[in-house]
């Protein structure tokens, strides 16, 4: 950067990244590059990838230090100065729980993944974009583990995130997510992961969560997201240019692309429904809606932005999308209600949502929440008013696809639980939603493999017969799951909190603004 | 429609039934009551007999609900959406519930 | 309200995560550790991969050389992403000085004109080879298996690409400002015959199934030209009147000295594991045995650029250093 | 953030970036806003959200004018938390975000 006679951006760049590759003549091409051919998308000429970022190492590691140097300075002064006090309520860290044990590992996996595109991708600039990507991806597996460490020492369910990532069963529903994703080519990859997951869906997962952090008195998790979402930028820019360039190679690229848009939109749409519920949910001053997240973020910037773009392809906006927009209305409201019956076996804690919070939902759901979920709420409570707590005795009936109980209403009517099933090769497989089922049966060798929390466990695989056994195997310790009100957590805020002067006002741990 | 790959892909189920020896999973919904976030899921030998399924299976978990009561609260059945009106000492396979099969009351 | 708080003492309930505990007793983790050790899945694979049906998504069985426990491994330089970074701007920007300094000076243009042939012709082609080194560094990211030993092979990989970067600058430097150098050092990587049996051994490297391999292979190439180029011309350079040649060297060894810090614990580990030990040095062995002349073959054709340009007994350095890596490999008497 | 209703009924077709609320970063800010007319500045927590029913420019020399020292486009990754639109250019004097097609 010093040269005096410089060359611009796009020159220096060319120079220094995409002119490093060489065309291989002691080994074939096709044996050094084994994996861009068997999805059927027909590449013509590499060089057509266009690298917007323009990013060399030397800038690359300027700025990425100086942005990690800002986030543990964040990271070490909440520490010393045990800002963990400063939480509108505990229970706060809940949707931070769920992130740890079920975003991070993701984070992780991207990173493995991008190499092997970094790799394999026969272009030198997507081989380099990949490869800035699975650094960032370390990164931010790496910043999110840090972040949380320091609640992990004072608050409970985040001790063991990554044994549970790989067992408990609400986690297999992140996990078959991108091991869906790992496990497909090259191509469907970047379609799954770099468009769908990173430029479709990302601000739905990522920009609430930051919000959420930053409105609940979590500093560092705010600090952590920002700088994260400045790598996501470049991320999506990978993304959107990976699924334009497949687009402009071939015509023959555009049908096998608008099904992988179709299944992966699904698959991440499904995924999102844990986000959902964090949202109206979890967070004890609110945001904003799920629905109203969903409106702007996927509905005002995707469809009305992103898919009239696509058409000028021939792509249209995602299969299935319309049960998505009108699930709006009921879907946090249908999980929270499951994880709520299901949160004895959780590494979080749920408990029936306060008046001021539920006056906040029937004004964010005027259609839906005073008709069909407030009654169940109101019958919860009673149960609790008689000194019991309604848990679910048993084990529910899961997706093949999502691996998301079977908790999803039909189209249409949201008093009926939706019932799909497909045979293949003799055996039943059942499935939440049209969405799903026809994910499998386009590709049904690959989801019969399905590892379901819910039928290992009545093979004997997680532990033992009994659900204490799961729950020891889970690795969950007593005020991990089930209720808050009185659980090890709440007692310990109080008893921090009772010692302060009399003064102090605590923020108080309400919805809305 | 089948998966493309690099070779040859087959993998038997991980749900199959033989991996349950004598018994299969079985699901069990109660359609219209939302108490119930989703239909159960349950273990169950082929050759258990109605009673013992409703006694052992269906009532713990229905009684979660604190609205029902197993002496008064009666249902119309279904077998994967054929009508069945199953009897005392009937065995599940003998109702036809097969792996994975579900089974959906209504209450009356 | 926040001073009072902050001077209340409250006892953590744990001091770091569970995994760490259980492997390191209780006590405070490093965020290297944290960030590091059991990070990768292990258990309950979904799906296998479309494109290689007969491994599980990390699968230890994607090379012959085996941990029993991966995280036996780690890196001496504890690099998570953070001190990774911070100590790689800190390279580059040392690298930027410098070529800052010798360009004001216009150091890099009154090089002896043996020397200025010597970048042109043998280090800036190299750039080229490190690029294969940033294949072979994300190849094993991927199928690694185990964070500690992923992670260095992911920074190993960028870093190769950060090298290949400043070989380029100085190419660019040495061509006044334009990218004349560089267009000539391709050419000769692809044409020039000196230079053919390393562009050889890099592609076949790139199509060895087995991670370690490549991964072996590179770094036997690596001991024979960071060697020849970054320290034995260095001490030549010095005494020639070459300061400029040195003062970029230095980057390069001190990056060298740096990478070898994890290559070297990994191959410790490997030797020293209770079960797969013995194999692995039997491994080991076979594969310094098998790629060794081969990397010879290609460090030779640098060597003789080297000598053509300088005469500075390249061909007969690397000659010895390749034997002292095969006595240090040879397989152990029984 | 709660007040509004969802998507207004005719969707205009929007660019946008939300760049995170520091100091540092009011400069990129006002140069945005300064030089593309027809933007929309929206403050939410921690950051600042720019749309526009066109494109969005951002030049270095009016970011530069306003910080009062040299500012690379690289720069601009340290100060973007997300945006919608396909970035069209991003060379040493202007970064464009605007849809294709």
């Amino acid at each position: 950067m010093a040269a005096p006679r410089k060359l611009s951006m796009k020159q220096r760049y060319a120079a220094l990244t995409r002119d490093l590759d060489w065309d291989l003549s002691y080994v074939d091409e096709d044996k050094a590059y084994p994996y861009t051919s068997f999805e059927g998308i027909k590449i013509h000429d590499w060089s057509k990838w266009e690298d917007p970022f323009r990013l060399t190492i030397d800038a690359y590691m300027k700025y990425q230090a100086e942005k990690d140097k800002r986030l543990y300075a964040v990271l070490d002064s909440f520490a010393q100065g045990q800002g963990h006090l400063q939480l509108t309520d505990p229970s706060y860290l809940n949707a931070m729980k769920l992130f740890l044990q079920g975003v991070t590992p993701l984070e992780y996996q991207a990173h493995r993944n991008f190499a092997y595109l970094a790799r394999f991708l026969n272009g030198p600039g997507p081989r380099f974009a990949a490869l800035c990507q699975s650094q960032d991806e370390l990164r931010h597996a790496q910043t999110e583990i840090h972040t949380l460490s320091n609640y992990n020492k004072y608050y409970q369910g985040m001790h063991s995130w990554q044994h549970q990532h790989d067992r408990v069963w609400y986690l297999s529903v992140p996990k078959s997510y991108f091991d869906d994703a790992v496990t497909a080519g090259p191509f469907e990859f970047l379609i799954a992961i770099g468009f769908s997951f990173e430029y479709l869906l990302t601000n739905l997962l990522f920009v609430p969560f930051m919000s959420g952090a930053s409105f609940n008195g979590d500093l560092p998790t705010m600090t952590f997201g920002f700088s994260a979402q400045s790598d996501e930028s470049r991320h999506m820019t990978l993304g959107l240019e990976a699924i334009k360039f497949m687009l402009e190679q071939d015509p023959d690229n555009v049908p096998i692309v608008q099904a992988w848009i179709d299944k992966w939109f699904w698959r991440g749409y499904r995924l999102l429904a844990l986000v959902s519920q964090m949202l109206d949910y979890m967070l004890p001053r609110k945001v904003m809606s799920w629905k109203e997240a969903f409106e702007l973020y996927f509905e005002e910037q995707m469809l009305g932005g992103l898919f009239p773009d696509l058409a000028y392809y021939g792509i249209k906006p995602p299969r299935h999308v319309e049960h998505a927009i009108a699930e709006k209305e009921i879907l946090s409201h249908q999980v929270y209600w499951t994880l709520y019956q299901f949160s004895f076996a959780a590494g979080f804690t749920t408990t029936v949502p306060s008046e001021d919070a539920q006056k906040w939902l029937a004004e964010q759901y005027p259609q839906t929440f005073e008709r069909l979920y407030k009654p169940l709420w109101d019958k919860a409570s009673a149960v609790v008013d008689d000194g019991g707590r309604y848990f679910y005795q048993g084990l529910p009936q899961l997706c093949q696809v999502c691996q998301v109980p079977m908790l999803f209403t039909e189209p249409g009517d949201p008093t009926t639980i939706c019932q799909r099933h497909t045979e293949f090769e003799g055996e039943r497989y059942d499935f939440c939603s049209d969405g799903c089922q026809w994910i499998f049966e386009r590709e049904p060798e690959k989801y019969v493999q399905a590892w379901l929390p819910v039928h290992q466990i009545y093979q004997g695989n997680c532990g033992g017969p009994t659900v204490p056994d799961v729950l020891a195997w889970y690795k969950l310790q007593p005020g991990d799951n089930g209720e808050i009100a009185g659980n090890v957590e709440q007692t310990a805020w109080e008893a921090w909190h009772a010692t302060s002067s009399a003064e102090e006002q605590a923020p108080a741990p309400v919805a809305g603004n | 429609m089948a998966v493309r790959s690099i070779g040859e892909y087959k993998f038997p189920s991980r749900s199959r039934q033989e991996l349950y020896g004598d018994d299969q999973l079985v699901h069990l919904w109660w359609k219209g009551n939302l108490w119930f976030c989703a239909a159960a899921c349950f273990r169950a030998p082929k050759a258990m007999s109605w009673n013992d399924f409703v006694a052992g299976m269906v009532n713990p978990l229905f009684s979660c609900d604190p609205d029902f009561d197993a002496a008064t609260t009666t249902f119309t059945w279904t077998v994967d959406d054929k009508p069945v009106s199953p009897a005392g000492d009937e065995s599940l396979e003998a109702l036809g519930v097969g792996h994975k099969s579900l089974i959906t009351c209504v209450a009356a | 309200m926040q001073y009072e708080l902050r001077t209340q003492v409250i006892e953590p309930r744990r001091k770091t995560f569970t995994n760490l505990t259980e492997r390191y007793g209780d006590r405070p983790a490093t965020r290297y550790e944290e960030g590091s050790v059991d990070i990768q899945a292990t258990a309950n694979f979904h799906y296998r991969p479309l494109w290689d049906p007969s491994h599980e998504i990390y699968d230890p069985e994607y090379s012959a050389l085996r941990l029993t426990d991966p995280y036996s491994f780690v890196d001496p330089r504890q690099f998570y992403y953070a001190p990774y970074v911070t100590a790689r701007a800190h390279l580059h920007e040392a690298f930027a000085q410098t070529l800052a300094y010798l360009e004001n000076r216009d150091l890099v243009e009154r090089l002896p004109q043996g020397w200025k042939d010597l970048v042109a012709q043998a280090v800036i082609p190299l750039r080229h080879y490190e690029s294969g080194g940033q294949l072979i560094g994300a190849y094993g990211c991927r199928f690694g298996y185990g964070t500690t030993i992923t992670q260095c092979l992911s920074y190993a990989s960028f870093d190769r690409v950060g090298n290949a970067q400043l070989l380029s600058r100085l190419g660019i430097s040495l061509d006044g400002g334009s990218d004349g150098v560089l267009v000539s050092a391709k050419q000769a990587w692809m044409e020039d015959a000196d230079l053919q049996p390393l562009r050889k051994f890099v592609e076949l490297l790139l199509v060895e199934d087995d991670w370690a391999a490549q991964h072996v292979g590179l770094d036997l190439a690596d001991q024979l030209l960071y060697g020849l180029l970054y320290t034995h011309l260095d001490e030549t350079a010095l005494l020639g009147g070459a300061g400029a040649y040195s003062l970029v060297a230095q980057h390069l060894s001190g990056w060298f000295t740096d990478n070898r810090r994890w290559v070297d614990a990994l191959y410790a580990a490997w030797g020293r594991d209770p079960e797969h030990g013995a194999a692995n040095k039997a491994e080991l062995s076979a594969l310094v045995a098998r790629l060794l002349p081969g990397a010879l073959e290609g460090a030779l054709g640098v060597a003789r650029i080297a000598d053509r340009c300088l005469d500075a007994g390249a061909v007969a350095f690397v000659e010895t250093r390749a034997r002292a890596l095969a006595a240090a490999f040879a397989p152990e008497e029984s | 953030m709660t007040q509004s209703t969802g998507p207004t009924p005719t969707r205009v077709r929007q660019v946008g970036v939300d760049i995170q609320e520091t100091e540092e970063n009011r400069a990129v800010v006002e140069a945005v806003e300064a030089d593309n007319e027809d933007c929309t500045v929206r403050h939410m927590p921690g950051l600042v959200r720019i749309t526009s029913p066109t494109r969005i420019v951002v030049n270095r020399e009016s970011v530069e004018q306003r910080l009062g020292r040299e500012w690379e486009t690289h720069e601009f990754q340290l100060a973007i938390v997300s945006y919608f639109g396909h970035i069209a250019e991003w060379d040493d004097d202007q970064i464009l975000i605007q849809w294709d097609h």
